[in-house]
């Protein structure tokens, strides 16, 4: 390429994508948390899990996995004649080395692995763990695969690797701090993929995004966009496609034995919010129609759908708001609307405060909804905007009320994941004390019980998992520590003009945003330049 | 009735040039005296220090070496606010020393009230009609509430007089205090205060340039030249039998039309360069005196 | 002359020193000092004045008048109309309220730093200048410190230190005018200098004043037009540095001022959608009471620079005598005998 | 002694300006006649001293002489002519501008009243002289500029040396001087001196009036004097004109007017400068005893 | 020398001072890197170990044990060998890398662009104030407004209109990203292109300041007797313009550059945020969304540096061209 005019659009083969943080700085080590690219286009892990429905993981550098009976012992079949872009030849050692790696390295092991990796031959390693491990089989099979040729000397918590050599379907090309391209790998196991360059150009802030769609000079972009609904008729190229994975909340410092003050303490007040909440028109003033509705299970609408247990009354929270139910908890936990139409009990009205992150504008103007929502069924709520890291910092030592959020998902399309890092005894903590993602302070030993079982189990023995997923929704709808608001619409924008082959209701392979590098990946082998 | 006496009066200016610092002496030990009912005259050209004898008088620089002592008749030293009572001073420029936002009565209040000579309001009001009334400035009652700008250059001379006689000043110091007049109007300002000089018997202390005018209203001249007293003794002394060459250069300077020659005049035979300062005449003793290094870059030396 | 002493002079190195310096030296008051303070009314003033006032006044009685700013209406993004004058936002609030609330807080945040600051820079730069020697050395460099270190940028570092909820009204009005002040106290420390050395100052402490009443009954009032004057700058800055920080996103959080709201616009994609009910606005405000503040601001500087203001005084007159000369000359050119008197 | 003062020279047939029914106003709210039918004849080489009171016009006068009087001022009405060498008569007021740029310096040369900041504070004295000179004399040599300045810097006694300083490391008595070499560039008919001695020394102020006397000897220029220090003018003009409120009310040869004043006016100045040398308490003409009648009038 | 000297010296101390502020200001106010690191972690998926939390601590040195005075000169040394830390954002870079690349773009944008407003608006000044009374007079009110319109608010207006509804310039960037960065006419073209209307914006806001200065420098300088006296030398209006008037009118002018540079790189924090322009301001801002103290840092001295720097020539360049400066100190 080289040439062309005011963007790569012209070059009909060449992708464009955005990353809207500004100017880059050359980083593409897989484990670093800068790195700019490289994950799953360069370097590859063993296999894909496709988190927007439930499916069978894709293989790529693993053909084959299979756990033993009690979830100790994880085999798995590597891919024949894959070689590195150096034309090194990929190896079970390879793999090897990158396990232990990680293992020998805290910072980079996010996900704590703690096996130990054993290769039985070229083709074939077997990982062995103490406990019961089949949870951690998606993460571990997604963790991208080094060279330990090139690895030997690497640290692999600093070094930034300038010049990425992997297994995947691209190969680097170049970089300017505003830009970096990737180009296709002619030698890739699976085929030269058709869409021959990606490169990804640095913008400030979603206005920039939106902008260089207005201009054509991007062709993919995950951020909000004005008048979303009709991208067709401002933007004839493009069409916009939206998914729903981040669960949107009301945070709340539920537990009253770990030091939680304020009134969202009782159950009652939340269950009352979670009636008060108007969640169409939340949606169409805050979200621009992009939000769905969410199971108070916390269990994925749709794709998630199998996991609900059938005792759940109200499988999706209602869209309609119902004050009168909200007023009926209320009375029935001894709170008594006041002169002023606000509900207090003991003297103390029923006031509440919800932590944000000034900047966020969508979630502002979402609280700003709920308070006058929450006002007509007689709670009060006020608005405290922080920075991020304050909001985070609050968060953490528990000194909140309320905090609007929203819960991801974990490495494969199973709830259990999300159960674990934000309803799990372990990841919470007394307030003034760090928590982990537990910030509501749930603490619930029907639930960590649960949660212990399932780890037991295999993630596809879904009979002998689902009881246990019943008692968990029981048990976390009934006490609803984080109330749920909406399900937040990820929103990608891509030119349909210029190329094909991108995920759809029909063909959902992978999760389409830009930022999500595995799924991205994915569908970069997927598309086909048009003309 | 308070007199002063200025003895070895030293001042040094520190100059900073960069990483170099020079000191000037801009007053040489300089001595003097002012008694009551007399006026002394104190000439020299620009930069010989005058001003800045003025400034030490009314303590508005400190000496650096040397000593001002102000006496009353009982022997008494002044010192404090009462120096500040007994020696006031008139400034050169009418216009730029009255403040043009206050009234004509307020310049003369402050310096009654901050020296207590009244005690009521209606006592102040009187006594600043009072003063208005002594420089002639009629009707007082019409001046008083006027802001300067209100008033002619002779005027505000006036109220600058008026006001360093206000707290009852025995010594007065007047630094040029009629060149930035109009030449018609000099004499008449200069009349007032030799008037108010008679009846109070003040001590004057006469600066100017202007020979003529300080041979006719003083009763002593003092010149000054580069920092250093080169001659003194009665005013037609001084003037019209000059020993110093600098006071003879000056005088030859000044111009006269009475004097034969007019402009031709030739002040070329002194060589201002080789002018000495190390010695003094003195007329009341008719001696020459040596006053220190006879070198005019004894006043720049390095620190 | 009295007082030529070179060495007190100004020791001034840069525009501000001089130019003030020079205009005190040669503006020898004939008129009255207090009346002097007042700017003649001119057709222009008058706009400036009205521009300044009746913004003011919305700021001030606006927020009285209109409905709540935060109320939340199903009908987004509508423009204007009879109900809501100035349009809707994309959550339906009535703009013409925001306006109102925000143009408070920006007149809040403007006149917080603007007193400040001229605080702080009376505080260097008149008792600077009237103390003189260390003291003075002390505050001139402090303030030339302060005039190169580069304000914006501290200001974000320092936004990015405090904590986002004390980041309210008060924290950004006292990091603008720490960071704003230095410009000031130097121009008010070359005008004290120039003050100081009145005979009229000289005098009064001849006179037995003390100091602090030499400063402010003295010299104080002959600085008021500079220090008008720099109020009206720092008012103007502090505006316009908050709407800055604001639209950076560091501005002052829980607090509504068209900054903040011109950050809102902008993140509702406000001129993409083509609503420019609600991206104009704001702005507009800000400029028209800029360019009112400025506009007074003129005529304060015909006061400190009296030649400004010969300047447009004389233009009238200066044309008429040219043109009556002209015709002087011709006539006389064409019959050297004829005089007009 | 009035006998050391050449007598006018040749006032019957060398006049070089004539200023006829001069009248400037300023057109300002109540506009000023500064200067009010005022009749001048300047003879070639005499020096003219032009005396009066601080606002009466004397400085607008010079200014309008030289058409530079700036608006609000205009000029109302007169006549100015300038009478060339040449023989030539020049109606200045008719000259168009590139005439009239022509004309100011190469015949007519002023030194102003704020001679100390007359010359440009950026610029090194060389170049001040060098633009003068090429204004009025384009194409001329490098050589010939740099040699025609150090003779007029000679000329006026500095150091030709000066040549690359600034203004501001000059002397006060230093700068006077290069103004007045500055004037004499291009050797003028006239100089139009405005105070040019009062900020300075009486001995500075002494040797400059000598050396303006001295080169009006050696090169024949007419001068007028402009100052209120009547002592001064009576010592070096030839002859003196007094104004007041911008009328010339006296016009006389020197030592005329200061024996027999026939205006009252120019009698009271008279009056206000004591004698330096004269009987103590004795005041040139009828000044007398100090008065309060003097004291009253101010 | 003497004024060399002293302007040398005052260099000095501003420098110090600005290194303390720097030092004294994250020491002051709360905050810790390795917590805002973590807590991005955790957002990214999974959950954090102690031990990944402690290695994160290692490789970030939150150690604050040992004295102040030790911390102060360990940072004094390290700024001395061009230490400035790790970016936490950019991590592992350095921050001196991170800036060094940005830096460029800043400078010659902005810079430029100071220049341009700076030369045009005292050119236009001058012309104003010299010939007070004729249609010029009325570019002083525009640019007044010019000048007190929020700056981000103008140059948002324009870009909509100039680039997005004329598309006469690209939206956003700083050149064409298809090309190679390097000194070949194409690259240099479309950096041209891409930065004009950044630079156009950064013209028209700053401009009315210069124009007002000057112009009332000038104004102030005609009534001087040296014009006067120029004039009746008979000296070309031309030449009285050039040489006597504008020459001393301009120097304040200079002065008040020197001070503006300082506003070379603080005004480019927005202007880099509106055009997404690749510099120093935008990193800036990034460094303070993600709490990247020490690139914060970094970026505050590397623009105190520059400001003073700039600011130390043109001091130096006004000795040269006001003669009496020298003599003043
Ligand atoms: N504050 C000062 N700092 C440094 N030098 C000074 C200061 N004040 C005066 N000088 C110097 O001291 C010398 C004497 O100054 P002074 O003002 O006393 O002279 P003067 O005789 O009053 O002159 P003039 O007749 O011009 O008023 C001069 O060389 C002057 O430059
Ligand atoms: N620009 C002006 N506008 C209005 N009136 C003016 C202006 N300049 C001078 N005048 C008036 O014209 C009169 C004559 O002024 P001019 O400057 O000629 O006096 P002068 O004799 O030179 O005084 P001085 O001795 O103070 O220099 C004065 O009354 C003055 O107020
Ligand atoms: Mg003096
Ligand atoms: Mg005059």
């Amino acid at each position: 390429s080289g040439s062309g005019g005011d963007g790569g659009s012209a070059e009909a083969d060449t992708l464009i994508v955005t990353s809207q943080a500004g100017d880059m700085q050359i980083n593409f080590n897989p484990f670093s948390l800068s790195r700019i690219g490289g994950l799953g286009t360069i370097y590859e892990p063993l296999f894909f899990f496709n988190k927007a429905q439930v499916s069978d993981p894709v293989p790529l550098l693993g053909t084959e996995q299979a756990w033993n009976e009690d979830g100790t012992e994880l085999a798995v079949t590597l891919r024949e004649g894959v070689t590195w872009s150096d034309d090194e030849a990929f190896t079970a050692d390879d793999v090897a080395f990158t396990f232990d790696m990680i293992k020998n390295n805290p910072s980079i092991n996010n996900s704590g692995y703690d096996g130990v990796v054993e290769v039985v031959d070229d083709t074939h390693v077997v990982f062995s763990f103490e406990e019961p491990a089949f949870v951690k089989g998606p993460d571990l099979l997604s963790t991208p695969i080094v060279p330990e040729h090139l690895w030997q000397d690497v640290n692999p918590a600093e070094d930034v690797m300038e010049n990425p050599i992997g297994t995947g379907a691209y190969t680097f090309k170049d970089f300017k701090p505003q830009a970096f391209t990737i180009e296709a790998n002619p030698d890739y196991w699976g085929g030269e993929p058709e869409v021959k360059e990606v490169r990804t150009i640095a913008l400030s802030g979603n206005q920039a995004g939106a902008d260089a769609i207005a201009a054509g000079t991007a062709d993919w972009i995950t951020s909000p966009i004005p008048d979303i609904q009709n991208t067709n008729e401002n933007f004839p190229n493009y069409e916009h496609y939206t998914q729903w994975q981040s669960q949107m909340v009301l945070s709340t410092c539920s537990s009253a034995e770990m030091g939680c003050e304020g009134p969202q303490t009782d159950p009652a007040v939340r269950h009352a919010l979670y009636y008060a909440i108007d969640r169409s028109q939340l949606n169409s003033l805050a979200f621009q129609e992009t939000a769905a509705e969410m199971s108070p299970t916390f269990a994925l609408t749709p794709s998630q759908d199998e996991f609900v247990s059938d005792s759940v009354s109200e499988p999706v929270a209602p869209m309609e708001p119902d004050p009168a139910q909200a007023g009926q908890i209320l009375e029935a936990a001894g709170w008594a609307k006041g002169e002023d139409g606000i509900y207090a009990k003991d003297g103390e009205r029923l006031t509440l405060t919800v932590e944000l992150v000034s900047g966020w504008t969508d979630y502002i103007t979402a609280v700003d909804t709920i308070a006058s929502q929450a006002a007509e069924a007689g709670i009060e709520i006020e608005a405290a905007q922080s920075s991020w890291n304050e909001w985070t910092e609050k968060k953490g030592t528990g000194e909140f009320q309320l905090a609007i959020d929203s819960l991801w998902q974990g490495p494969a399309p199973d709830p259990y994941y999300l159960y674990t890092y934000f309803f799990a005894s372990a990841a919470g903590a007394p307030v003034g004390e760090t928590a982990g993602n537990n910030y509501s302070r749930y603490s619930n030993p029907v639930v960590d019980e649960a949660l212990d079982a399932i780890a037991q189990l295999p993630t596809d023995d879904a009979e002998a998992r689902q009881p246990y997923f019943d008692t968990i929704h029981a048990e976390i709808v009934r006490d609803m520590p984080y109330i749920p608001v909406m399900t937040g619409g990820t929103t990608s924008i891509w030119n349909i003009t210029k190329f094909s082959g991108w995920p759809s209701d029909e063909d959902l392979y992978a999760y389409p945003a830009v930022w999500s590098a595995f799924d991205m990946a994915e569908i970069l082998k997927h598309l086909e330049p048009n003309g | 009735m308070t007199s002063v006496h200025v003895t070895d009066l030293v001042k040094d200016y520190k100059l900073r040039e960069g990483l170099k610092r020079t000191r000037l002496r801009a007053v040489d030990h300089v001595s003097l005296e002012l008694t009551p009912g007399r006026t002394v005259a104190l000439v020299g050209e620009s930069g010989s220090g005058k001003s800045t004898i003025a400034k030490i008088l009314t303590r508005m620089e400190r000496p650096s070496s040397g000593e001002v002592e102000v006496r009353l008749d009982d022997g008494t030293a002044v010192d404090g606010k009462a120096y500040r009572r007994e020696v006031q001073m008139v400034f050169q420029d009418p216009f730029a020393s009255l403040n043009p936002f206050h009234s004509i009565e307020h310049h003369i209040a402050r310096p009654l009230l901050i020296h207590k000579r009244t005690r009521t309001k209606q006592e102040t009001r009187e006594r600043v009609l009072e003063m208005l009334e002594r420089v002639n400035l009629t009707p007082a009652e019409r001046i008083a509430p006027r802001r300067p700008h209100e008033l002619s250059g002779g005027q505000r001379q006036r109220v600058a007089i008026a006001r360093a006689l206000a707290p009852g000043a025995q010594v007065l110091i007047a630094d040029e205090p009629v060149s930035m007049l109009d030449v018609s109007i000099r004499l008449g300002v200069l009349n007032l205060l030799g008037r108010l000089q008679r009846e109070d018997r003040l001590a004057v202390l006469y600066i100017t340039h202007d020979l003529a005018t300080a041979r006719h209203f003083s009763d002593e001249i003092v010149v000054l030249y580069r920092g250093r007293v080169v001659e003194r003794g009665p005013a037609d002394a001084v003037i019209l039998d000059p020993h110093h060459d600098y006071t003879k250069l000056l005088a030859l300077a000044a111009p006269d039309p009475e004097r034969p020659g007019g402009v031709a005049a030739d002040t070329g035979s002194i060589d201002r360069d080789s002018i000495d300062n190390g010695v003094c005449y003195d007329h009341y003793t008719g001696q020459w005196r040596e006053t220190g290094v006879p070198a005019s870059e004894a006043r720049e030396r390095s620190i | 002359m009295t007082n030529p002493n070179p060495a007190a002079a100004p020791a001034a190195d840069e525009a501000a020193e001089r130019l003030a310096a020079t205009s005190a030296e040669d503006g020898r008051p004939i008129r009255s000092g207090w009346r002097m303070l007042l700017p003649t009314m001119t057709p222009w003033l008058a706009v400036g004045l009205s521009l300044v006032v009746g913004i003011t006044l919305f700021g001030l009685i606006g927020p009285f008048l209109v409905g709540d700013p935060e109320q939340i209406r199903d009908q987004g993004l509508t423009g204007p109309s009879g109900e809501f004058w100035l349009g809707t936002t994309q959550t339906g609030q009535d703009v013409l309220a925001q306006l109102a609330h925000a143009t408070r807080g920006s007149l809040q945040i403007g006149f917080l730093v603007g007193v400040l600051a001229t605080l702080l820079s009376a505080f260097f730069g008149i008792y600077g200048a009237y103390k003189g020697r260390f003291v003075d050395e002390a505050f001139s460099l402090l303030s030339n410190v302060f005039l190169v270190i580069p304000g914006l940028p501290l200001i974000i570092v320092i936004s990015g230190f405090v904590p986002r909820e004390s980041r309210g009204l008060w924290t950004i009005a006292v990091v603008l005018a720490v960071t704003g002040w230095a410009a000031s106290a130097r121009v008010l420390r070359a005008q004290t200098l120039s003050v100081r050395n009145r005979d009229y100052v000289a005098a009064s402490q001849v006179a037995g004043e003390r100091p602090w009443r030499v400063i402010m009954v003295e010299i104080l009032p002959n600085l008021l037009p500079v220090i008008a004057s720099q109020f009206v700058f720092a008012v103007i800055a502090a505006i316009l540095g908050e709407a800055g920080l604001s639209f950076i996103g560091l501005g002052a959080s829980n607090s509504s001022t068209l900054g903040t709201m011109l950050y809102y616009a902008q993140n509702g994609f406000a001129l993409s959608l083509g609503a420019w009910w609600w991206f104009i606005p704001p702005g507009l405000i800000i400029a028209m009471f800029g360019t009112g503040l400025s506009i007074v601001n003129f005529s304060i500087d015909e006061i400190i620079n009296p030649k400004l203001k010969n300047l447009r005084l004389h233009r009238k007159r200066a044309r008429r005598a040219a043109r009556l000369e002209r015709q002087l000359t011709r006539t006389a050119s064409a019959d050297p005998e004829v005089s007009d008197r | 002694m009035t006998d050391a003062i050449p007598e006018p020279r040749g006032a019957e047939a060398r006049p070089v300006l004539t200023v006829e029914d001069l009248t400037v106003v300023y057109e300002v709210d109540e506009p000023v006649t500064a200067v009010r039918g005022a009749d001048l004849v300047l003879h070639r080489g005499e020096i003219l001293g032009l005396a009066g009171e601080s606002g009466c016009g004397k400085t607008t006068l010079a200014y309008a002489v030289n058409r530079l009087h700036r608006p609000p001022a205009r000029i109302a009405s007169g006549r100015i002519t300038f009478h060339d060498r040449s023989g030539d008569d020049i109606d200045i007021l008719a000259l168009e501008d590139a005439e009239l740029r022509a004309f100011r310096w190469e015949k007519l040369s002023m030194v102003f009243q704020g001679a100390m900041n007359a010359l440009n504070p950026v610029a090194t004295v060389r170049a001040q002289l060098r633009d003068t000179l090429l204004a009025h004399r384009p194409g001329m040599s490098k050589g010939a500029i740099r040699a025609r300045s150090r003779e007029v810097l000679e000329r006026v006694g500095v150091d030709p040396a000066r040549l690359g300083s600034y203004p501001h490391e000059l002397s006060g008595g230093m700068r006077q001087r290069v103004m007045i070499a500055m004037a004499m560039l291009l050797e003028p008919q006239i100089m139009v001196m405005d105070e040019p001695t009062t900020a300075l020394d009486v001995v500075v102020q002494r040797d400059i009036l000598r050396e303006i006397v001295r080169l009006r000897d050696e090169l024949d220029f007419a001068v007028v004097f402009i100052t209120h220090d009547l002592p001064l003018l009576l010592e070096i003009s030839d002859r003196i004109a007094v104004m007041l409120e911008g009328e010339i009310v006296e016009f006389e040869a020197a030592d005329r007017l200061y024996r027999e004043a026939r205006h009252p006016y120019t009698r009271r100045l008279l009056g206000s400068f004591p004698s330096l040398s004269g009987t103590r308490g004795a005041f040139i003409r009828d000044g007398g005893e100090p008065s309060e009648t003097t004291e009253e009038q101010v | 020398m003497s004024y060399f000297l002293r302007k040398l010296g005052f260099y000095a101390i501003a420098l110090w001072a600005a290194l303390t502020l720097n030092f004294a200001i994250p020491r002051m106010l709360p905050g810790n890197p390795v917590d805002i690191l973590l807590a991005k972690l955790q957002q990214r998926g999974g959950t954090v170990s102690p031990e990944t939390r402690e290695a994160y601590a290692l490789l970030l040195g939150g150690d604050d044990s040992s004295p102040l005075w030790k911390q102060y000169f360990d940072y004094l040394g390290n700024l001395a060998r061009g230490d400035l830390g790790v970016s936490v954002s950019y991590y592992p870079a350095n921050v001196s890398d991170v800036i060094s690349q940005s830096l460029p773009w800043t400078v010659v944008l902005v810079g430029l662009s100071t220049i341009i407003a700076a030369v045009l608006g005292v050119a236009l000044g001058a012309f104003v104030g010299w010939k007070p009374g004729t249609w010029l007079d009325s570019l002083v009110p525009a640019t007044t407004l010019l000048a007190a319109v929020p700056y981000f608010w103008l140059a948002l207006i324009l870009t909509y209109l100039l680039a997005r509804v004329l598309g006469w310039f690209p939206l956003q960037g700083g050149y064409d990203v298809t090309l190679t960065p390097g000194w070949n006419a194409e690259f240099i073209g479309s950096a041209i292109h891409y930065g004009f209307l950044p630079a156009l914006t950064i013209v028209l806001a700053s401009i009315g300041g210069w124009l007002m200065g000057m112009r009332n420098m000038m104004v102030s300088t005609l009534s001087e007797d040296y014009i006067l006296t120029a004039e009746a030398k008979g000296l070309s209006p031309r030449k009285i313009m050039r040489s006597y008037a504008s020459r001393n009118a301009v120097l304040p002018s200079v002065a008040g550059f020197a001070i503006s540079l300082g506003f070379v790189v603080s005004g480019s924090v927005i202007t880099e945020q509106v055009f997404s322009y690749p510099g120093i301001g935008s990193r800036l801002l990034s460094a303070v969304q993600n709490n990247d103290f020490a690139l914060m840092q970094g970026v505050f001295l590397f623009i105190t540096l520059a400001v003073l720097g700039a600011n130390l020539v043109v001091d130096m360049l006004y000795g040269v061209i006001d003669p009496r400066t020298r003599a003043r100190s």
